[in-house]
């Protein structure tokens, strides 16, 4: 049996000294009627040698990056992950620990949030981050809640069109039936009508959610939403991608009050979709309102510089039913990983990675566009990493047609509900091309598709 | 130079990451993003080179205290051993890179081990319908009580309460609060039970769920579950049972079995998620049949007639409440999971909650005399002691053994929790440790006690850093450590 | 530029403290002539991310166990490898230590080498082992080298002719450029005569070298071959299957003076033959004569049980020419690899391993045999997990046809040269069955040979 | 615990690792093997769990000191970081799984990648022809001299000397003898440098071989080097360089332009191995035309117009000395090393000499005045200093310094090597260390020089252990923990 250490004569001899005869007695206060007699009905248990063969079996039966070439988008993207992100992470001290409860037995765990707040900091020019939410849906579903508890206005929230669907399905799910409405202002022409928007907010609007560069790729007019937000007491909530700080005008600096993304970005692998990373910052004011946990600098009983966790009265453990947040487990392995892929970037590399990506996806607009059939769907609007386009035969010919020349590319737009789908829709695909595609692989993509 | 700052490293100009120049023709960075749009300066992160970055993070880590390293007893949270077959499995190739929008073709082999995950999961809690989404057991809660709302509203009904008893985890009522629901708190019998009475005087046509944990905080299996359930059924409402406390009673009994309608796993605890300083963990959720429509989008669906690469579909239920999160759920800590239930069996699961619980009874045992179990006589896997006696005899408080024992090279117990214990020390051995650390872990507490309270009181000694100063953390926060620039 | 630290900056603020004004005078001793005038030519520099894609690119050119089903041998074999081997291995502080002369800084190397000496001592039944020597040929060149010294006779070596050709090669490189004589006992008939190695033997020979199982996977009459070299006052040097002493009498039983072994098989992959492991075995009575680092328990200056670099008066940086052996950088991490290998296997686990190889290979070897033109090539002879088989249309055809089939068999025993070689060594091929291996590939080989 | 013997972890039973039954119809063993051939009994290994094995080791790792932890200045030992893309790619399939007998065709990847760096340590050492077959640093050496030995032969010259200095490695004469040579040490001059005069006298037809480290031990550049390689030559004898101190010069100059025949390459410490703790090392060996015919087999050959699953060949030189080893060589170390070159560049080769010379030069003005060099006015990758100075003045030895540089988080330099220099401190930064470090180092250095004396013929204090007695170590050999069973 693997992982056990007990063995026959020392369970003999612990029963003893607990008093009792058999394993089974330890069991006796689980009254009898309730024990399941029989054994449970789940496949063999496999050895090591076979598990692998196993796994290693279902895991041929999917096609992944490693026989195509990804340049799928929609809020999860194949970023070059640096192997020292990897070693770190794959550090015992580290993924064996838990939650830093204990401080002097975790300042590692402690310090490398501590620091990773501060990089998110750095990145997005917001006061103050936590150590993680769960991932980019939920992150929008939190300032929600959040923009209520600072407002005080618990009855109506705004979100662009433009943000990612199902990151708008989310705060549906987590905020309608506390009737609670949650407006919803179509984008028509992959991004926001300021007009449209400002129609949407009223004074009992707790908060406008933007998302900067939005759903469709395309960049928001950030600044005058955050504007708009504010006119009518609202906060403003961007959710941003975090490589598009390297070269994009960041949240703090035009004002948002809530500054959230999916950081799977930042050195996690797509791996289906998770563990992904919640990034919450927000101004400082606000502080004490905010989900999640904190790390904190103070000193300890020799005034030796440390960190512990901090305003831990706003979380669960502590407040219970009046906490900022139901979160207890948090991201914290996928915040460690972040924190590495920032430290190893640092201010030329986060920058040079945002214009590789935003050359070549330049460059793989324009080539894409020359191909019969295929043309931008926003071809005015600017955009940042990721874009869509429509084919005149259709989304699904388009991306079986990639497929087939050996490229992902997606996901398609008509995936997903809208509340006012533009007709284009049904034959819009979204494309991202991040820093590791190349000109050859854009080129052969588009000699296929002419082909 | 362990602790120096990653800030305090940084020279302009170091790089610990280079990128190849841009292959395609480059066009100026302001014909393509308006300027309006394009930052200003760049941001302030720091530079520092890999070995920099390296040499940080390795010191940092070598701070920790750890499964790897240390025996660790956090009663509640199940530091049990972390398989390094799953980390190795988890990170294949086909499984560490596929995108979540991939074409359902190209994803058979991972729904089929998804759709199988489901399948082990209803098995084992007794519960036939399972969605795999939640990010952690909070969210899991979340997820089911919003389940039930939707039964309910499905039905007419408007029921408008959770009741818990005060042993449970501070999730329970966040995630209840965060549904809708008001709050009601149950108080604890004598014996550390669920109060029946109070139970059945708070029981009434607006109880939408009653959530418990079982076995419960105090590490005791709630014998009287049926009968509770049975109540909470006959007032019309559902049993929500918190798994947090599983590594129990796998294969010995189940929550849809002792009468629960909805619970959520801990992946990340009982099947070894691992723990991640704080995260990510997953919490999948089982539900009975009546509550299937409700749940979450999407589920895996399996079609045995269809072809090969059509077998395993992503589904939304009839009625879902929705989405609770983008993409599908944890899905690294659900491979993890997959590999541990893969590695057991049957067998080997019921093994595991019969050490859990015998190596929780034994260290119990050794301990009793000096610190007491207020509550049972025999326990599950953990049991919650009380320093009681000794803050009364010389003032040595939970506290004092819980820094103490770090300096032994034992990670503390859970202290102060759950808050029905004075003095709380609540101790999870699991199963992956032996009789010899249990042995090594008992006699250094006694020895502990020996010790002058005074000393005790500035314990711990051997650390890196000892007892912060929590007060002028929260007063004057600092959580960042320079200015945004 | 990767990996350095110094900033334009600072190298000017360091040039000054070294009162020099320029990098390039750091060169001033070098003298000008002598210097390369232009620039390396070498391929231009790479990121992190376009190595990757290269090396990939190149790994992906490679056919391995990936794509095939190796059953493969020859002194190299595909058994599994627990990850808990790889975590280990993995943590820098092992990877990244120096050999361990600083003992207060290095215990930890110190002690799993220590531990390793232990484990290799339970597994052989020998009394001493060293920390390592390169790999399995060059432990027969030390051993005979040890023998010469031990013996006193430097002038002959007994090699049985079923010792890996290629280990022999070994031999012949070190030891006849020294006017010793390396005698070749032919193997024809899958193992030794013990009537001609008697005869081949005399009072000048150091030693003989056994190999058991022997290079034809066959097994040796250890016992009594030891008993020969004994009976003419030589050392009986024993070259074993590390993992076929989980069921075989251990060199150490019945004997051997000095045991070695290739040990890769303990927990190390194949990656293209290295790097592999040297063990290294023999009585204790030889120990101040053996090559290599020993590792010592002792104690500290207050009593504490320590490690340290024992008996180093043998060794090349303090006895220099006089020293037992050249060796310096030895195999340490694939020591520690094998540490944690039989560590985790311990005694029930490397039992296991073995009777799966001999029940996996005699039923591979069956049902080879039942393929028209296929038969073994020593029929009578007792195998442990490998074995040699001859195909009636030649080796050639034989390993092609299994290749297409998604095996790969080998090596071909015509591969290598010998002093005699039988006929049938023309279209001879090895076949190594190891514990990975399941019944339903050798069926779908065999299955696929008859087709 | 951290320290208790694996064997002490052990209990009857215990399983650290499962296999399945055999799936093939089983037979008794003795039908299948002789039983005289069988084991009476089982080995005598633990019986330990995974999670033993897995604490046991992971809890030895952090005794050590360690590059990725700690400044490792040990002079002659390279100890610079190691690239974590290096243990990445060397683990992608396709390279870390292949079997050294698979067919030619299937294996063009990796001989491509093995003549490419053929190619590069020719161009790097000005030596057109490359074995990359030797395991480590010495068996380069008795490669070279054996091919020297069968050039020689050959050409029916009977050469029986190896000559070399005082301050040269202890492989140099060690691999000479076991080459079969006669050793002859050289004087050194009083700069540090070889002692041309001394040279000259021993140099005649018995000479084959000339062995010189350049940059020296001393980490002098042996700025005579092309005069003495004309000295060798014109005895009849060739010249090798021992490559160790490389580091210092890549791209500045090159052992075939200064006169070597001959040299090798520690691709585990120019090329960032790693180092593993001893090892595995590797290395290769670069020889001059005239030689390459006698190189060991096999070495890679390339046929640009060949078919594409034939273009990289494995191949025997026409009068090789044979096999020196099995297989090829230790190719993941290859990889690793090729990793390296392929990253840096010409340019980036040429910036690790420049800053390697750089921090070597700066930490010895830093410590001149305390640590005074008796040899050389610039040095190139490292430095030898003498603690001769203050062991007079006050008693304070290398060793106490060394001993004391750990209780401040630095591993030690080398000490007491070479012999030329008495209390010898020999110190090579590396260039991956900033001066940051440097400082710190230099400034703890000066610090521990004004310490107590006695305090510091007791140091390390901080660590695990102190001091350890090897002379009753070598007295009395405890090489094992236990009986062999």
């Amino acid at each position: 049996m693997p992982y056990l250490f007990n063995t026959p004569e020392q369970q003999q001899e612990m029963l003893k000294t607990i008093g009792v005869d058999s394993l089974e007695s330890l069991f006796a206060t689980i009254p009898s009627e309730l024990r399941l007699g029989r054994p449970l009905e789940i496949p063999p248990a496999l050895t090591e040698m076979e598990l692998q063969a196993h796994v290693t079996r279902l895991a041929a039966k999917n096609v992944g990056p490693t026989s195509r070439v990804c340049m799928q988008g929609g809020g999860a993207y194949d970023h070059f992950i640096p192997a020292a992100v990897d070693e770190i992470a794959g550090r015992g001290e580290f993924y064996t620990a838990y939650t830093p409860y204990q401080a002097e037995a975790s300042q590692g765990s402690l310090q490398t949030f501590f620091e990773f707040q501060s990089l998110i900091c750095q990145l997005t020019g917001m006061d103050v981050t936590n150590a993680s939410l769960y991932e980019g849906g939920t992150c929008v579903s939190e300032s929600a809640f959040m923009a209520m508890r600072v407002t005080n206005r618990h009855n109506r929230v705004v979100l662009l069109g433009s943000l990612h669907p199902e990151y708008q399905q989310v705060v549906e799910t987590y905020l309608t039936h506390l009737n609670c409405e949650v407006v919803v202002v179509p984008c028509l022409d992959g991004a926001a009508d300021p007009a449209a928007v400002d129609a949407a907010m009223n004074e009992e609007t707790a908060c406008l959610v933007i998302q900067h560069p939005n759903f469709f790729g395309t960049l928001e007019e950030a600044e005058q939403l955050t504007e708009i937000a504010h006119k009518y007491g609202a906060l403003s909530v961007v959710s941003y991608d975090p490589i598009s700080l390297g070269i994009l005008n960041r949240p703090g600096d035009y004002g948002a009050d809530i500054a959230i993304a999916e950081g799977q970005s930042l050195g996690t692998p797509l791996q289906f979709g998770g563990p992904y990373l919640g990034l919450f910052s927000c101004s400082e004011k606000f502080v004490r309102r905010m989900p999640g946990r904190l790390i904190g600098q103070t000193v300890d009983r020799n005034g030796k510089r440390c960190y512990v966790l901090n305003l831990q009265a706003r979380e669960q453990h502590i407040r219970r039913d009046k906490a900022t947040s139901n979160i207890c487990s948090n991201q914290g392995l996928i915040a460690i990983r972040a924190a590495v892929y920032l430290a190893l970037l640092g201010k030329q590399g986060i920058r040079e990675v945002a214009e590789l990506c935003c050359q070549k996806a330049h460059y793989a607009a324009e080539q894409l566009a020359t191909v019969e059939g295929i043309e931008l769907l926003y071809p005015e609007r600017p955009f940042f990493k990721e874009f869509a386009v429509s084919c005149s035969e259709g989304a699904d010919y388009l991306l079986r047609k990639a497929r087939q020349a050996g490229f992902d590319l997606g996901p398609e737009l008509s995936r997903f509900e809208y509340q006012q789908a533009p007709e284009k829709f049904q034959t819009g695909v979204l494309v991202a091309i991040t820093e590791q595609r190349t000109r050859s692989e854009i080129d052969q993509l588009v000699t296929a598709l002419k082909a | 130079l362990a602790t120096e700052s990653l800030f305090a490293l940084s020279k302009p100009g170091r790089r610990g990451a280079e990128f190849p120049a841009a292959d395609v023709p480059e066009r100026p960075l302001s014909e393509l993003i308006p300027t309006s749009a394009l930052a200003e300066k760049p941001t302030g992160l720091p530079e520092v080179t890999e070995p920099d970055v390296i040499r940080h993070f390795v010191n940092l880590s070598t701070l920790n205290m750890c499964v790897d390293t240390h025996f660790y007893p956090l009663g509640s949270c199940t530091m049990k051993y972390n398989p390094k077959r799953h980390e190795r499995l988890a990170s294949l190739p086909g499984i560490v890179d596929l995108h979540p929008y991939q074409d359902q073709s190209d994803l058979q082999g991972m729904l089929g081990m998804l759709y199988e995950m489901q399948e082990m999961l209803a098995e084992i809690s007794g519960l036939p319908a399972v969605s795999l989404q939640p990010a952690a057991g909070a969210q899991g809660e979340f997820t089911a009580l919003l389940t039930a709302k939707a039964y309910f509203e499905d039905r007419g009904e408007k029921r408008t309460k959770v009741l818990f008893p005060n042993s449970a985890h501070g999730t329970n009522p966040a995630s209840a609060a965060i549904a809708g629901f008001d709050c009601v708190q149950l108080a604890s019998s004598q014996e550390g039970l669920i109060d029946l009475e109070d139970l059945k005087a708070h029981l009434d046509d607006q109880t939408a769920v009653f959530m418990v944990t079982n076995p419960n905080t105090l590490g005791l299996f709630e014998k009287d579950i049926k009968q509770i359930a049975q109540m909470v059924h006959d007032a019309g409402g559902l049993v929500y049972i918190d798994g947090a406390n599983m590594n129990a009673i796998l294969g010995y009994t189940r929550p849809g079995d002792f009468g629960g309608d909805m619970m959520h796993f801990n992946v990340h605890k009982t099947f070894t998620g691992p723990h991640g300083a704080g995260g990510p963990g997953s919490g999948p959720i089982a539900v009975r049949d009546f509550l299937a429509d409700y749940l979450p989008g999407p589920v895996i669906n399996y079609h045995p007639d269809a072809a090969e690469t059509e077998q395993y579909t992503l589904e939304t239920p009839a009625k879902s409440i929705g989405r609770v999160r983008t993409f599908y759920g944890n899905i690294g800590i659900l491979v993890r999971g997959y590999c541990y239930l893969r590695t057991l069996g049957a067998a080997g699961l019921k093994a595991v909650s019969e050490n859990a619980v015998l190596n929780a009874n034994y260290l119990k045992a050794l301990l009793k005399d000096v610190l007491p179990v207020p509550n049972g006589n025999l326990c599950m896997h953990e049991f919650v002691a009380s320093a009681s006696k000794s803050k009364a005899a010389n003032g040595i408080t939970a506290m004092d053994i819980a820094k103490r024992l770090l300096d032994f090279g034992f990670h503390a117990p859970t202290v102060y929790f759950p808050l029905v214990v004075p003095e709380a020390i609540m101790v999870e051995p699991t199963e992956t440790e032996s009789k010899e650390t249990l042995d090594a872990f008992a006699e250094t507490i006694i020895k502990i006690l020996k010790e002058d309270p005074e000393f005790l009181h500035q314990a711990p000694h051997s650390t890196i850093i000892q007892r912060p100063d929590e007060v002028v953390a929260a007063r004057n926060p600092i959580l960042q450590c320079c200015e945004p620039q």
